[in-house]
């Protein structure tokens, strides 16, 4: 039943890719997506670009302490979460994936409030910014260790294989992320368990400072789905349709009951790693200013205007529309106090134990 | 009342959890077929099938975020590492994840699971088979840490262990799993998390122990006993949050502790005991809080028996305190 | 003399060793041409080749388990970790095969190798960018343990770290990477791993203290001498093996002891050094040894300060001691 | 240079395989070796099985505590030291490695001393049997935990090289261990580095009670490889032929600078997983049975006759002469004392520390 849908063959020489970087549709299917669903993608691709805008400038007038751009991933994070059922399925983000989530529904306010790390986080601000989750949603909330989230998703997906819940598990990491164990010892339990679960690689080629050629000799990040006895796919992340299409075939083979697979989509990275890091030390100018010419939201820009979906007027409404929404809701973030300083003790545990009471009596004293 | 081994206790134990609630299901390298390596899941496969008696890869990270996984999706998965000293492989799992969920989420999501480890020497397992590595998971916020002693405990606190919110490292003394049978009760019961037992009463030093070392332990009051001392003995079952209520409650009574733990002395549990003691109780005591613990060394076979607190070393530094 | 920053410190003696000795070579994420992310390697791979300051995959097992390798084969690697709180993906490398292997060979095999990271609190770095895991490493025989609080320790401890025969946990408390600048000799010189330094000689009581904490130890020492309490503070610098005799010397001058560290309480160095203490000094003790110490929680980016002890929570635990 | 000599393809589809069940040479090329060499490949063998059945004995009758038996792996583990240099390229080896350590030079006393846990034993009977290790001879005394030698190996590896002393590090594991993530986290940076590493995989499809079916999904170990971007080898490890000459190949691959890769010896294990298992809870004694058809000695002994190069009556004298010798150093090394408990605190640290000073008095003083 699945069968008759697949479209896209793993360990494909070449990255797949629908759409090329002219803006033709160059896939052997027509895509079929009503011209809303078409804006949709680009609306989305947009807020997220505007959103890594707006957090720069909060780095800049140091009201946040840490951001990590995901400038030029817009296109895959679009895709992927397009393509996974909101609020059903899991997913496993990574700390560069803040379009990804505000794409899913985390509510723009929640996001500004981890950002902020006040009280407007549902997390209580005790983690970095880049750190988002929701019970709500589904999200399990990033945890700043490389690789440390896949073991967990896999597990996720044996109790969804488990029980039955026509659920999956959707996990995304970096390149540099598929050097670690814990990647390795995770998604080779979740292949041989057959569980439902999509491990995505955001291949932007840079692990902080160390290029991919330091990370790994495999021939791409897809072939190392051999490992495993499981499909690996290598698509081409800048194209929003490719990402969102493949995603959505392996997420519902994967629902069908057809076991895990690895995504690779190969991104680029705009920026530095982070507002803590300083490109230029290892990256050439050059090859950065290289890498911006192939942005995945002009691509797709190109696209929409050969089918009459996209002029000047509408993109800059769109944009407009987006900045006030999302200033909105940095403004109503801003307003939320500064969490209360012996929520400290809280969430340890599920009740607190005398050794932490004790200790929150101390800094209550200390703070009278 | 049927009377079991510290092996049959986890077992039945495991069992009745499974039955009541088929949420819970077993993890772990050997844990099928084979019964695990110890035999602690036997015929459990057969009853409950492959999806709830899960072999796993050769791999703790593997087994440890998996439960992760399983938990915050619903799941009360206990996990077997079968050996504590294995669990390093895949510590993050239990530090990053397991421990810091609760608190990275603010209580959104929890990790509610229970890792079982056989733990300890006197086995002649060597440098891999005889660790002893609870302080670890003490000293990590989030982590609730279990070391029992008798087989009646084990079957009370292990299924407390598994309806708990938090996750929990259970240690099984792998020397005691068949060293002594008493009657456990076949129908259901629990042991509380956090509460010591005090094994015998006495008024003239405190012994405070747990886990194997408290073979030697009992042995060493019971010498006391002969040569007219009444020592009151406490065992700790749960390291954290430890009983501090009953142990400073002992010491302010007798005025003398000795702290005994098979684990290495620096930075232990041990050390944490007496600390705390001398910073409460200071002008109750009678002599200085003293400890008798494993050896700061890699845990050597030829000496496996030699490496772990001996009745002569307890009862030596017993003196010391009396003689003080 | 040059004066230098904790950084740069670290940066002359890795640039010293390295053309002292050919077999120095560096490792770890980022320390090529990024320079690792604090700059501490800044430089010397363009000085010294790719194959010597190596830019590692990211795995800190593929770190720390080469580096045993390594050293091993002859060569001395200095490991980096990029922060201390990502060592337990690859910590079972330390405490499997590095701590152990010397032993487990019968002195056949060994490796001398330096591990390095950052350490503690203070930077707004939320759960994996703040804690401070000395205690694991402390706790596990066959691994030294260096925590640093000055630009001059850190250039003298360093290169005796990389000139040890045994692996040495080297860490960096990051908050101090840039703190201060001081006076360092810009030729060759060694401080001796295990000697504590008296940062201040007092006689009313003792402050020990190591690393970060050291800043706001010396800050409640000066207040104290404002209010004509007259304090000695002693910074451990080693903490396995740390320095007894510096310690007990001093206590037994002073008979009050406030020990301070930013790690959790449970099982940790404080819990260490106040044990001891109270073991072997009873008698002279005039008040019970007291810790400050980090909360037992992870570590909060909100309350990132309040985690860490405070001047007024030092001052107030001296003044419980005093006041005894 | 290498090339010319370039005799095995990576990654075929069935294991490569020299001399078939009946023992005819099936190569498409003459294996040149001269009488003596095939048949010390034959006595080593010999060797090692009677070995192991000492070893048995030994536990029988209680003098030793532990064996982890290496029946069915033979052919593999003499390949396997035969191929490398000894006491020049370095062995990272681990606990069923007996009859490799052996065939390797270990002195016999040495074996039964580590064995016994005795004062014969170098490593002061510190860890537990089948943990062999010798500096004089390169072999890195083994450490129980599985695949914890994986990085180790990568790092003397890439110290290789970097020195350039002309040296191979090779290291061997199980089935089981390929799942550890230290397992990918050091086949990965050797194989980046272009360090002279070759890792062995002794597939015998357990892992103690797991079958490999519930170990990994991959279609064999040696596919593995493309994750790392170096070759896998998939090979008859019950044919000490294609095990010699793919080793040695391999090995001279890599110390020619060609990098790291990845082999997998298909073995049989003919009994248990080790004295403290009971494989008939997992393992159907037909299976078992089965496996036992295919010996590697038989199958050696057959191609060896057909070279006119065995005789029962040289077998037996053989078997007599090395259950001598075997005897001889199990005796002697019977006479060696128990290690002084004392060394308990020696070689924890180049020199002992006060601490480990005042526990070692206190134990002294509770022995006098
Ligand atoms: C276990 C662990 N080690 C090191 C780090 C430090 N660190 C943070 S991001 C990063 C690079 C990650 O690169 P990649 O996986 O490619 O993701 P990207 O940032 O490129 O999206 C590193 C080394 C970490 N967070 N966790
Ligand atoms: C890290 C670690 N986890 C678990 C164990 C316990 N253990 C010892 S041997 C073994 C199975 C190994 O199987 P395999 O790698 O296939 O090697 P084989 O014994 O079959 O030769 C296990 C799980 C261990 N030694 N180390
Ligand atoms: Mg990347
Ligand atoms: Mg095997």
């Amino acid at each position: 039943m699945v069968q008759e849908k697949i479209r896209f063959q793993p360990f494909s020489g070449e990255p797949i890719r629908l759409v090329d970087e002219q803006g033709h549709w160059v896939a052997s299917f027509e895509h079929g997506l009503p011209p809303e669903q078409l804006r949709r993608f680009y609306r989305d691709m947009l807020a997220a670009r505007i959103l890594d805008e707006k957090l720069v400038i909060l780095i800049r007038t140091g009201k946040t302490s840490f951001i990590a751009p995901h400038a030029g991933h817009e296109a895959a994070q679009v895709g992927i979460a397009h393509a996974l059922r909101k609020g059903h399925d899991w997913l496993f983000p990574y700390y560069r994936d803040m379009g990804l989530v505000m794409t899913l529904g985390v509510p723009l306010v929640e996001i500004f409030g981890q950002t902020l790390g006040n009280a407007a986080d549902p997390a209580k601000g005790r983690q970095m910014p880049s750190h988002p989750g929701s019970k709500k949603l589904n999200i399990f909330t990033v945890c700043s260790a490389i690789a440390s989230h896949i073991p967990p998703a896999a597990g996720a997906a044996i109790s969804m294989k488990f029980r039955r819940s026509g659920q999956v598990a959707v996990c995304t990491f970096g390149d540099g992320a598929t050097s670690e164990g814990d990647w390795h010892a995770g998604i080779n339990f979740a292949a041989v368990q057959g569980a439902p679960a999509v491990f995505v690689c955001e291949n932007n080629r840079y692990a902080i400072s160390v290029n991919i050629s330091k990370q790994t000799a495999s021939e791409n990040i897809a072939v190392k789905a051999h490992a495993y006895g499981i499909p690996g796919y290598h698509v081409d992340g800048l194209d929003v349709l490719a990402s969102y299409f493949v995603m959505q075939e392996v997420i519902e083979r994967a629902r069908a009951g057809h076991g895990a697979c690895l995504v690779e989509l190969v991104v680029n990275r705009f920026g530095a790693h982070s507002s803590a890091d300083d490109d230029s030390r290892y990256r050439s100018r050059e090859e950065l200013a290289a890498e911006r010419q192939h942005d995945p939201l002009v691509r797709y820009q190109r696209f929409l205007e050969k089918q009459g979906l996209w002029d000047a007027n509408w993109a800059n409404e769109l944009k407009l529309e987006i900045s006030k929404e999302l200033e909105a809701a940095l403004q109503e973030a801003l307003q939320a106090g500064e969490p209360d300083p012996l929520e400290m003790f809280d969430d340890v545990f599920a009740a607190r134990p005398w050794h932490l009471e004790e200790q929150r009596q101390l800094l209550a004293e200390e703070l009278r | 009342m049927p009377t079991m081994t510290m092996i049959q206790a986890i077992n039945s134990a495991l069992d009745e959890e499974m039955s009541r609630d088929e949420r819970v299901m077993l993890l772990g390298e050997d844990v099928g077929k084979r019964g695990g390596v110890f035999l602690a899941t036997e015929g459990l496969q057969q009853k409950y099938g492959p999806d709830r008696v899960m072999d796993s890869p050769l791999s703790e990270a593997a087994i440890l975020g998996a439960a992760v996984g399983l938990a915050a999706h619903g799941m009360r998965p206990v996990a077997e590492i079968q050996f504590a000293d294995y669990v390093f492989p895949g510590i993050d799992q239990l530090f990053s994840q397991a421990a810091k969920l609760r608190y990275r989420s603010g209580g959104q999501f929890t990790a509610p699971m229970v890792v079982r480890m056989p733990t300890g020497g006197g086995v002649k397992g060597g440098h891999h088979h005889s660790q002893s590595p609870e302080a670890h998971f003490a000293h990590t916020g989030g982590l609730k840490v279990v070391v029992v002693s008798t087989p009646y405990d084990t079957k009370g606190l292990l299924k407390a262990a598994i309806r708990n919110d938090d996750p929990v490292v259970f240690m099984e003394p792998k020397r005691l799993y068949r060293a002594v049978k008493e009657e456990v009760p076949s129908d259901d019961f629990l042991i509380p998390i956090g509460q010591a037992a005090i094994r015998r009463e006495g008024k003239d030093i405190t012994l405070v122990s747990y886990g194997g070392p408290m073979i030697e332990t009992l042995k060493a009051a019971e010498e006391m006993v002969g040569a007219g001392i009444d020592p009151e003995v406490i065992d700790l079952r749960t390291l954290m949050p430890w009983d501090k209520e009953a142990v400073l409650g002992s010491v302010a009574k007798t005025g003398r502790l000795l702290m005994i733990s098979e684990a290495p002395r620096m930075a232990s549990i041990a050390s944490e005991v007496t600390a705390t003691v001398s910073e409460e109780l200071f002008d109750q005591l009678l002599a200085p809080p003293l400890r008798v613990t494993g050896f700061d060394t890699p845990y050597p076979l030829a000496q496996d028996k030699l490496y772990m607190p001996t009745v002569t070393r307890i009862l030596n530094a017993a003196k010391r305190l009396l003689d003080y």
